[in-house]
């Protein structure tokens, strides 16, 4: 899929914002910039405090909306949170390089933490339902996962507190043996282990990453992270990286 | 009316991107014509790459942010190859900063740049807070600095503009010492030497400790030293440090700044520089000024009470 | 808990209210019980009554504030006389602060002070940038500093905490010559020289052109300059400079800090200390800490990376 | 009438917000802590940014409630203007000394510019009616005075564009010899103006002052104007004083 370039838009509506656990929202905006899966947005829903805007992964995606899924973390999610329908968001997006589209064949696996599920639902919407599995892990209550289901994907769970699912990390239930393709999404201690498993089993493996922005666009480098090319900007050079590539550090 | 000269390059407009925020360019070419600004300062070059700093290179604060990128760079001879080709592109004066921990290494430098086509003016960083032993010790003392500057002077044919650290002992010294030494320009200011710790694990937030403060929060204190510098040496000052809007530019200008830069607002919103622009323009307009310049300095040197 | 011992005085915690943000006390016993704080450090006094300065005296920054109140205090006999009596009843320690134009001013008033019972500790301040001449230079040199720290040290019969200035040329140097001359005890950081400008009136916003900056945007550099200062000084440090929560403090006391004062944040609500205090006691309980001290420091005075 | 000692209180409820005129409006709070004519409140609708609260005159009140009248004018007018009923506010008051009520006796003027009504109505209450003449001074469109008709004063209105009333200053129309007492609020030119009036004419004057404030309650000293006296703080020692002890400026 290609990516996307992008634009800055200063008053996008929102369209809808639903809460879908405590602490887990899905926003959606009308814009036409729209974005591939693994691209995303710098999001901003104040004026001037918090100084930065947030990075947001494009959650779905059509001619006239993208949203967004996102998980309440600190102050600036607290914001977007606020955000009723009618109200603005500024959006500066799609950026970044998404995931390896063209790559992704045979059997795949989609392996997420938390909200790391985020960009995948695009993702899957893309490749042949049939020959995707999702393993999605949770702390708690799973949520998004029921919109995979729909698309006719194999969805498994684990949640840390066993409310559902296996009772423990995703990684627990993924053999990485199994599959041709793997894409990662998580914490990056999660990620770390996937990309460990998939690198024993000779396995493909495409890691979203995760860090800190200021201006998303690949002018600051404050978002860099090791990799065995040398620093490379997450924001622009990923934050879709070969997770061969990746130094890891947990 | 917004054309400005510094050292004999004339910029479109005083409006100039600051060094490490706004890449070599290219990335905000998606997002506005940058051949709009007045200038675009490099990321800080040094002779040899540079990998920064590691850990966690960005942290907020109120209404400010820090950084610890620690002059990451490819090098100023893949600079030379590689980035200025595009950078010249993009119709505006292009601003090469230079940072080093040696002299031999800002002597070198500077002459590689010195000799490249297509460079309007060097702005030697004697102060970025974020590289360990060298570079900083420059923009702290005096003497470091117009040594530093004496060193490059005779290998830059090019304008030679200082960029000073609000760290200076004494900013107004320190300016004056460079002026001394030879530099043609001043600009100021770098960020500021600043902590941020986590409680919850009880260590600093960046692997380096400090690191470099920069954005609105800055701005008073900037506004300040540029006031202060600019009524104290001949050459011209560029103006820098938390500018957010084109007021905040005109009090750098009516403060004594010849043209200023813009860093971090930049993240806030990619198109802020133009609004600066469009907001001066206006302010002439509405003013009916001929030319920005005639408010340069317009605050005077001397303080009006006793 | 927070039980904290300054210069061998005893504070209930070690939440103070900054000079000049909190009066003599009394008109913030309206909204809460001051006696619960760990003390009140007394609006700046000079010998002489002083009507501080003419103009706007408070402008707003981003995240912070600007003041030029220059000193404006009934002067120390009248203090002694009117203020101090009811300070005395409100249960905290009393911390008086002085301020001064010359050595002799300095040497009478601490002498007065230092003879008034109830008064717990005197605090220097060698660092308000808003009085002309004289204030802010003792600020800024450090043998000026060690000037007037030492002349006043022999008439000082009570614990001398010396209060610096963030404009100082080097801060750790200068806090290292205080030691030197006898302080118990160390402050920072007092408000940072800056300027605004009003753009309409082509004129500075204040009467006497710069101002002092604090409130949440200096935190970071303050903390940077404790941590600095806490790491090669052996006397108490106290921290100050943007405090407005619980965790701000803590991240000062992480840095060294034995007490912190708040000042701006209690504009912003008067209680406010109250909440610092609360959040400290939840805190260490949380941590199983039984004393605030056991986190005093815990950076280390060792920078982590080479 | 006797000043109220004040009180912190952090989450007032908006009860309503009325738009007079174009940049005029009037918000109404639950709050059962009262004030005197010519107290203030120091008002904060936000969180972080602007950081200090603003000064706002007690305009109406009642056991329940206090109401606030007052004009945008920045970055604080504007967002309190933004509020909703059932939004929330800190209030911190009521501040300093009012009207020397005790003192108004006679034939009263009240004399304000602009906003500097606001403080008025709730001191024309606690007044004779048929002894009190408010002349009020507008650059256009006069709002707030209906208010004092129907308490039966006497309202005579000056705009400085001739909309309404006589055009030019309220102090025009002034005529300090035909009343015994006068109060004044507005802009301090026009205050000063007032001032020098009723001191040619030998009638007292109380004048509310205008000062940029940061503690509101006396601890901090920004807020002081020139008097007789000394130095004094317009919000603890004021903001009404007696005209004939301030050193106008103007
Ligand atoms: C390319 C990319 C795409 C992302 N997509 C999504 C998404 O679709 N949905 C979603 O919920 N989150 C996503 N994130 C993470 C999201 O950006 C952060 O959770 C958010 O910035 C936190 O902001 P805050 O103000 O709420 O929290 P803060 O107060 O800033 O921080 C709260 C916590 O979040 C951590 N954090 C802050 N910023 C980041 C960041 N940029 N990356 C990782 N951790 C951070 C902090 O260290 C802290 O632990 C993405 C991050 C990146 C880099
Ligand atoms: C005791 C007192 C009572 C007041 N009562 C009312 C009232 O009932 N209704 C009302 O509309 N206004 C009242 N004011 C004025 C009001 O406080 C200011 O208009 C308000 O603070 C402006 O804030 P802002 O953020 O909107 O504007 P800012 O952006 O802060 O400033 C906009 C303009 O207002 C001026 N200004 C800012 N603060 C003050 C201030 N404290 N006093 C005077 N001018 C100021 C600025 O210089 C500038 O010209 C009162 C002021 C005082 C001191
Ligand atoms: C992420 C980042 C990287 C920076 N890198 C450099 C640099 O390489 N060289 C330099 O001279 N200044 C560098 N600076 C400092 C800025 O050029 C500027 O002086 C400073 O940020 C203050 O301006 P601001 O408040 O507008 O950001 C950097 C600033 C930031 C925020
Ligand atoms: C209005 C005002 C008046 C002040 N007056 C004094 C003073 O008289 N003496 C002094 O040592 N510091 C004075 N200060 C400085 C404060 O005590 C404190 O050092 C500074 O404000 C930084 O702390 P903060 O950011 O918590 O406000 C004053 C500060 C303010 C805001
Ligand atoms: S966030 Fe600026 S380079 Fe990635
Ligand atoms: S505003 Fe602080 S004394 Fe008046």
């Amino acid at each position: 899929m290609t990516n996307l370039s992008p634009a800055y838009i200063e008053g996008a509506t929102v369209l809808s914002q639903e809460r879908l656990t405590e602490d887990v929202y899905r926003l959606t905006v009308a814009t036409t910039t729209g974005g591939a899966p693994g691209q995303f947005y710098m999001v901003r829903a104040w004026e001037r405090e918090p100084l930065l805007a947030r990075p947001l992964s494009v959650h779905s995606v059509d001619e006239d909306t993208v949203s967004f899924l996102y998980q309440v973390r600190g102050r600036g999610t607290e914001l977007l949170a606020r955000l009723d329908e009618g109200g603005k968001v500024a959006l500066t997006g799609p950026l970044g390089h998404g995931f390896h589209t063209e790559e992704l064949c045979g059997r795949i696996a989609i392996v997420t933490g938390g909200i790391g599920i985020a960009p995948m639902f695009c993702l899957a919407r893309t490749l042949p339902a049939g020959d995707v599995t999702v393993i999605a892990g949770f702390k708690s209550t799973p949520y998004a996962v029921a919109q995979f289901v729909d698309l006719g994907v194999d969805v498994r769970v684990a949640t840390e507190d066993g409310c559902d699912g296996t009772r423990g990390f995703c990684t627990a239930i993924f053999d990485p043996h199994i599959y041709d393709m793997v894409v990662t999404c998580g914490p990056m201690s999660m990620m770390a282990r996937v990309a460990h498993l998939c690198a024993e089993a000779g396995v493909p493996c495409q890691a979203s990453l995760e860090a800190h922005m200021a201006c998303g666009v690949g002018a600051c480098l404050v978002c860099s992270c090791a990799t065995v090319l040398g620093n490379q900007r997450v924001c622009a050079d990923g934050p879709v990286f070969d997770a061969a590539e990746v130094v890891w550090h947990a | 009316m917004l054309e400005t000269t510094l050292c004999g390059i004339t910029l479109k407009n005083p409006v100039i991107a600051a060094s490490g925020t706004f890449g070599f360019g290219a990335e905000y070419s998606q997002f506005f014509d940058v051949g709009r600004l007045g200038g675009i300062c490099s990321k800080g070059l040094t002779l040899h790459p540079r990998e920064g700093n590691p850990g966690l290179r960005v942290w907020e604060t109120p209404a400010g942010m820090m950084n610890s990128v620690g002059l990451q760079n490819p090098g100023i001879p893949v600079f030379l190859e590689r980035e200025l080709p595009r950078m010249r592109t993009l119709g505006t004066a292009i601003i090469a900063n230079v940072g080093g921990d040696d002299l031999e290494d800002y002597v070198e430098g500077v002459q590689l740049l010195s000799n490249a086509e297509g460079i309007d003016i060097i702005e030697l960083n004697i102060s970025c807070p974020n590289v360990r032993e060298g570079g900083m010790a420059f923009g702290i003392k005096c003497d470091a600095a117009a040594s530093v500057v004496a060193a490059v002077r005779p290998v830059c044919a090019k304008p030679l503009m200082v960029k000073l650290s609000p760290n200076a002992e004494d900013i107004v010294a320190m300016a004056i010492a460079c002026e001394r030494a030879g530099a043609d320009a001043v600009s100021l200011v770098n960020s500021f030497k600043a902590l941020a710790i986590d409680i919850h694990t009880r260590k600093p937030v960046f692997d380096n400790v400090t690191a470099g403060l920069s954005g609105p929060c800055i701005k008073p204190i900037a506004l300040r030293m540029v006031w202060e510098v600019a009524s104290a040496v001949h050459i011209p000052v560029v103006g820098i440090g938390g500018i957010a809007t084109w007021q905040d530019a005109l009090e750098f200008i009516m403060a004594g700044a010849t043209a200023v830069q813009v860093g971090s607002a930049t993240f806030v919103k990619p198109t802020v520089m133009l609004d600066i622009v469009d907001g001066l323009e206006r302010y002439c307009a509405d003013e009916h000024l001929t030319s920005i310049a005639t408010v340069c300095s317009i605050l005077g040197t001397e303080t009006p009470l006793p």
